[in-house]
């Protein structure tokens, strides 16, 4: 069940000037970083933007398809590794590149072809897709022997290929990008990709993509055939989240079965709760936040990483089910009826506990009510109807 | 009833939950143009018949026909697509996205981009919708959400409606309203009322058919039906009487 | 300003020894100079951080050593620490903060040839320098790359010439962990079974957290070897040498091993488990020298913890120290200056396992070599010692004074 | 011969480590309906207690018991201050717990350190022509029959069980008949815990104790669980002796690596064969 009404924006309006100059205010931020930022940070951005890749697929999949895969990890890897083998043996960068979604795709579309055809419940999909992306780890870390080599390339199991290449001009192939033109083609292809991924959501494929989440019973019986949808949204998310492994990629430079594990299956899911799964910036949102955060933890020696971000997920789920972005959206209403508020959340847990197994129909409520207060959330929306 | 022309028939129609018999063998004709009913005490078997009617579960043996098709083994989207369609028990809405968008998703595929906006505005008119168009469903009251779904079914200009308890939770001005509305889209629709409420079954309808135990125990006109003896029986005997 | 922030958060967290507190530089007269960076990637956290904890510790020791004594070319050492949560992204992340953002002179760190692999390109790409302290499978030719540890030749030759020739170990399962250290090692093990006159049988590779042996077990005992060498790493295979002994036993079968002890196995097995297994070390706590001696006191001071502390704990002191001598033979801490004085193959201290000298042609370090044999103490008895073990495998193929640009890891063919 | 009995062990091992670290998932998942993604983690801690007990020189079977009523006991606090808040939310208890399991691994690391600890089995090994088969592994082929048999009998004979099995059915009429749901759950999720406890503990002297033990064996866990279909122990039981079989086998003529990815392709396969599990057409027992 998703609670879409704390987003900030209908999704499946059309956007509003001002989110076009957020846009464009987010453009030209990261056209200008290079120039007031040390190397360093450069640096890290570049390597933010393939994982915020991966984390925008995830995003659009759960927070408005409804379909919780852990798979996402597996068509990253599989991006990663597709660049990594294509471009060491052919030396074509960009191609590759398109090869890695491609291939990111096609992982996604064999996988989301058997569990959707196979309507196999929500829950099933998530334990299929994670023991999927076990399976590639697994294969993955078992291919150290000098027998497993695809062209050239050996695929060198456990440590993973370090001469992941780095992308080239892609007119100039002889050229290969510096430190700052590998920012800008990250950059700007993760402003494509959100920028994609939020005009698709007012056409009809996104609307429908929502309609499963909300209801997919519904949606079958209005005549669509909601298996070829959820396909699709699959198959597009797997093939963002190859992109997104390809950057990565060359982005550490690195293509290692990390990818595909457990951890990573974890990380993709933070981001994503804690940046705000209903809306498409706040994944984004989540992974500067989380990376960030924990690249400054190892450095402090203050003891497990694990422990905070187990910590941190736990409380996300039980208490800021929407993520952060929504959540400070709605900060100032929540001043100016704090004492409501108060009451409200002081009677969340007792509500809860009353609520009858297996229907949470109340706090659904009580949660709607609170987004009452926000405005916009009910919003008037200026859509013309002729 | 014979000369009419039969749009939907089920022969022999099954459905076992493990050792249960939940449909026991029913063979329905419904001829175009009606408006019928079907009651029955609860688990009497009607929702599990609507449910296999659309798909939404598979019958264990019998047949299907719709409109000269058989639709035993078809995808609920298919069935959707030759033309029933379903109001179930409980609102089947979308419940996190507004009136209108909730519309937009069932007539937008019905009637392609443009003419769907003319069709959402009739509906919304019909349904005196309009002032709530742009409200997010799960924030409306039960009988509201009923009518968004009547609405959503009836954009898919269906030649079968099947609606399964339509007036539950309505005050008797919304279910007089309900009982308006159905006989509009009967003018030029084929329905099928499943319903508790006797008061709303006599407002509506011509021909009754009485489900017991996964059969069909009587069919017949309302009147003859009130009279039934072995359908007061089943009625008195289970749970008291409507 | 981040230098106390640092240090308030180490010393919070107890584990990691104080490097370079105020009090030392202080103390030292070192505290207005420039400081001379090093960084440190280990894994503090993290499945195979059990390598790496005495390791940090034992760097710190002689940070802080070097500050008491003066510093470097009259400049206080400041080390940053780096976890790299055994997960190689970090490695890559870190290494490239430390080069980076920290501007560090040198980074000590790496224990798996994975994480070494990932951070040599990032190295060479900065143009930094990497101090790689961990026994190793050899073959890296690379001169911002320096590997103070054993190497097969060194390592492996002297043990397999003692189990298979003077043991009688003619017949030998070798067992692996599924990497690229567990592959090549394997390769090198093959190679000097059949050196000795034996018959290598069966290579099993295991991935890191492979727990349950009993399968192959099975096939070992099936096969009848006489010896059974593993290359086994990390906690999860702990579990090979409890189920071996309960299966087979080393009364039956001698078991010996490249890589047992450095993770402090022999202290987590019971004294029967970890009785008569045979081993090649560069440095055991046991050791009948006064270097050694004194190395484990002083760790013992100064950390507090009085368990044992092993070859990779010793490591820590070892790479500091080779570097600190480079840098004070190059007069100068830059990486460039320090790899010109390791080139010039005179960069040699006096350590707690023995002499190690940094060989110019292959930034290998030539070391003794001593063959052990695990004891019902759960300590090890020292049965033979080899002075002086030039790194031969890698001197084969690696010549950095001719070929400066090399960056290859070669591997043995066999 | 002796390879006939040798291969026979192994299957037998292999059948009992999957019985033993899905039992619990059974009652947990396969009855509860809770996804619990920290069961490899309540494993672990298992282990640690039983660790623990003996280093403290208790003997090996008491501190498996001890193992399996602290981790009980541990399993009811995390229902009390976790799960009961997300009944019936699958996705948010999935998510959740995985908070918990990622904490539980730092928390554990944090107080006992990244080592592997021991627990000496100290049974032997009875000489089968050339092979020889350790004792404590026919030991752990015992209990595991020995717990399946109580659990099931339990489930089956007692009027707990009937309450239990009630309850998880319709949790309303079993309320409207007096019964104290709430408590139900509670004990319900601690009986579930303390079974995955106990083959933590059980486990340990064979591979040991250490913080990311649990990570290895959860997806086991929940294929075993999910494959064997809608009712908990039957299906647990013939999925477990389905990938015990594949596992023993296909480990011991090829790798350890080979058998466990067989086991999870197959119980891809599986899933989409019969998408309801083994049991899924069945529709009497537990």
């Amino acid at each position: 069940m998703a609670y879409r009404v704390f987003a900030m924006q209908q999704p499946s309006q059309r956007p509003r000037w001002w989110w076009w100059l957020f846009v464009a205010a987010l453009a030209a931020f990261f056209i200008t970083m290079p120039l007031h930022l040390e190397l360093f940070v450069i640096l890290e951005m570049s390597r933010f933007f393939g994982l915020a890749m991966l984390a925008l697929s995830m995003g659009f999949l759960w927070g408005f398809g409804g379909v919780l895969s852990f798979g996402q990890t597996a068509f990253f890897g599989l991006g990663g590794y597709g660049y990594t083998v294509l471009a060491l043996n052919t030396g074509a960068t960009t191609g590759s590149v398109f090869f890695a979604i491609a291939f990111g795709m096609a992982g996604a579309a064999v996988l989301g072809y058997f569990m959707i055809y196979g309507r196999i419940s929500e829950i099933y999909l998530s334990v299929t897709t994670l023991v999927f992306t076990l399976i590639l780890e697994k294969g993955v870390r078992a291919t150290s022997g000098d027998q497993y080599v695809i062209g050239t390339v050996r695929l060198n199991g456990q440590n993973g290929i370090p001469t992941v290449p780095q992308l080239k001009v892609p007119w100039n192939p002889s050229v290969e990008l510096d430190i700052n033109g590998f920012f800008y083609v990250g950059a700007t292809l993760l402003v494509l990709v959100y920028l994609g991924l939020r005009l698709l959501l007012t056409t009809q494929f996104g609307r429908v993509i929502v309609g499963l989440r909300e209801n997919e019973r519904r949606t079958e019986l209005l005549g669509y055939d909601t298996r070829r949808y959820k396909l699709g949204a699959f198959v597009l998310a797997g093939g963002v989240a190859g992109l997104g492994g390809a950057f990565y990629a060359m982005s550490i430079p690195l293509a290692h079965p990390e990818m595909f594990s457990l951890g990573r299956a974890a990380d993709v899911i933070m981001w994503v709760l804690v940046g705000g799964k209903s809306t498409l910036i706040g994944p984004i949102a989540g992974v500067f936040a989380i990376e960030h955060f924990k690249g400054w933890l190892g450095t402090q020696g203050v003891g497990q990483v694990t422990l905070v971000l187990g910590a941190v997920l736990i409380v996300f789920v039980l208490v800021f089910q929407q993520g952060l972005l929504p959540t400070v959206g709605m900060l100032p209403e929540v001043w100016r009826d704090r004492r409501q508020v108060w009451r409200r959340i002081l009677a969340l847990p007792r509500t809860v506990a009353a609520v009858d197994w297996g229907v949470d129909e109340l706090a659904l409520l009580l949660v709607r009510r609170l987004a009452r207060l926000i405005p916009g959330s009910a919003s008037r929306s200026g859509r013309g109807r002729t | 009833m014979s000369e009419r022309e039969i749009i939907l028939e089920t022969r022999a129609l099954e459905k076992r939950f493990g050792g249960v018999r939940a449909i026991a063998g029913v063979d329905f004709r419904l001829a175009r143009g009606e408006l019928r009913c079907l009651i029955g005490p609860n688990g009497a078997g009607k929702s599990t018949f609507f449910k296999m009617l659309t798909a939404q579960l598979r019958p264990s043996a019998g047949q299907i026909v719709f409109d000269g098709h058989d639709i035993t083994r078809a995808q609920a989207h298919r069935i959707s697509r030759h033309g029933i369609g379903i109001k179930n028990q409980v609102p089947d809405v979308y419940d996190g996205i507004t009136v209108h968008e909730n519309l937009w998703l069932a007539a937008r595929y019905r009637h392609g981009p443009r003419a769907a906006q003319a069709k959402i505005d009739e509906i919304l008119s019909r349904l005196e919708l309009v002032a709530i168009a742009d409200t997010i469903v799960g924030e409306l009251a039960h009988g509201q959400r009923q009518w968004v779904e009547f609405g959503m079914v009836t954009v898919l200009e269906p030649q079968v409606i099947l609606l399964d308890e339509p007036t539950a939770g309505m005050t008797i001005e919304e279910t007089n309203r309900t009982a308006a509305l159905i006989k509009e889209v009967n003018q030029t629709t084929t329905i099928v009322v499943v319903e508790h409420d006797m008061q709303f079954i006599r407002q509506i309808a011509r021909t009754v058919t009485v489900f017991h135990q996964g059969k069909i125990l009587a069919e017949d006109t309302m009147e003859n039906i009130q009279r039934n003896q072995t359908v007061r029986d089943v009625y008195l005997g289970k749970s008291g009487g409507a | 300003m981040r230098l106390n922030r640092r240090q308030f958060f180490r010393a919070a967290s107890g584990a990691l020894a104080f490097a370079s507190l105020p009090h030392v530089l202080k103390r030292a007269g070192l505290a207005a100079e420039e400081p001379i960076r090093v960084g440190n990637i280990l894994d503090k956290t993290g499945i195979l951080n059990i390598y790496s904890l005495k390791q940090i510790q034992a760097g710190a020791m002689a940070v802080d050593e070097i500050n008491a004594a003066g510093g470097l070319l009259g400049r206080p050492v400041e080390l940053s620490f780096y976890d790299s949560q055994s997960d190689g992204q970090f490695n890559s992340q870190y290494a490239t903060e430390a080069l980076v953002k920290d501007k560090v002179q040198v980074i000590h760190g790496g224990i798996t040839s994975s994480s070494r692999e990932v951070m040599r390109p990032i190295v060479n790409r900065f143009k930094g320098l990497l101090f790689y302290n961990s026994l190793y499978e050899g073959g890296v030719c690379d001169r911002r790359h320096v590997s103070t540890g054993m190497v097969p030749a060194q390592q492996l030759e002297p043990l397999f010439e003692y189990v298979v020739k003077e043991l009688g170990g003619k017949r030998g399962y070798i067992l692996a962990a599924d990497y690229n250290y567990g592959h090549i090692t394997s390769k090198w093990m093959q190679k000097f079974i059949r050196d000795n006159g034996g018959e290598d049988l069966a290579v099993e590779f295991f991935p890191l957290d492979v727990t349950n042996f009993q399968p192959a077990i099975s096939r070992i005992q099936a096969a009848k070897p006489d010896v059974v060498f593993s290359a086994l790493v990390g906690g999860a295979h702990i579990a090979f040498y409890r189920q071996f002994e309960a299966s087979i036993g080393k009364a039956k079968m001698m078991l010996a091993s490249g890589a047992y002890g450095v993770g402090l196995e022999h202290t987590q097995l019971s004294p029967e488990e970890g009785n008569d297994i045979i081993i090649a070390t560069s440095f055991v706590d046991d050791l009948p020298t006064p270097e050694a001696a004194d190395f484990v006191k002083r760790f013992h001071a100064y950390t507090g913890d009085t368990g044992y502390v092993g070859e990779y704990g010793e490591y820590g002191e070892r790479g500091i120290t080779i570097w600190a001598e480079a840098v004070r033979q190059a007069g100068d801490a830059s990486p460039d200056a320090v790899i010109e004085a390791l080139s010039r193959g005179k960069v040699s201290v006096a350590g707690a396992g023995g002499q190690y000298t940094v060989d110019g042609q292959t930034n290998h370090t030539t070391m003794d070599i001593h063959i052990v044999r695990g004891n019902m103490k759960r300590r090890f008895d020292v049965i033979r010692s080899f002075k002086q073990r030039p790194p031969l495998d890698t001197q084969l193929v690696c010549d950095l004074h001719a070929n400066p640009d090399d960056k290859t890891q070669y591997e043995v063919d066999i | 011969m002796d390879q006939v009995a040798n291969y026979l062990f192994q299957i037998g091992f292999s059948f009992s480590i999957f019985i033993l670290i899905s039992l619990g998932l059974a009652v947990i998942f396969g009855m509860m309906r809770v996804i619990n993604l920290a069961q490899g983690e309540f494993l672990m801690l298992g282990a640690y207690f039983c660790t623990i007990c003996n280093q403290a020189g208790i003997a090996l079977w008491l501190s498996i018991i001890f193992a399996a009523l602290a981790v009980g006991l541990f399993g009811m606090i995390v229902e009390r201050l976790l799960i009961q808040w997300l009944y019936g939310r699958v996705i948010d208890t999935l998510l959740a717990t995985w908070g918990l399991s990622l904490f539980l691994v730092g928390g554990v690391t944090t107080i006992f350190g990244p080592q592997t600890e021991s627990v000496a089995a100290p049974l032997g090994n009875v000489p089968v022509g050339d092979f020889g088969i350790p004792v404590y592994g026919l030991v752990l082929i015992a209990v595991a029959f020995v717990l399946l048999a109580a659990v099931y009998a339990f489930w089956r004979y007692t009027p707990y069980g009937l309450i239990v099995r009630g309850t998880m059915q319709n949790p309303k009429i079993s309320a409207a008949l007096g019964i104290n749901r709430s408590l139900v759950y509670m004990l319900t999720f601690g009986f579930g815990s303390a079974l995955t406890g106990l083959a933590g503990a059980v486990l340990t002297p064979i591979v040991g104790t250490y913080p990311t033990l649990g990570i290895a064996y959860i997806a086991k866990a929940f294929i075993t669980v999910i494959s064997g279909g809608h009712l908990p122990l039957l299906g647990t039981i013939s999925a477990a002796s389905l990938f015990g079989t594949i596992d023993g086998v296909v480990a011991t003529i090829s790798t350890s690596v080979a058998g466990e990815m067989t086991v999870l392709f197959v119980a891809i396969v599986l899933l989409r064969l019969l998408p309801l599990g083994i049991t899924g057409r069945l529709n009497r027992g537990v």
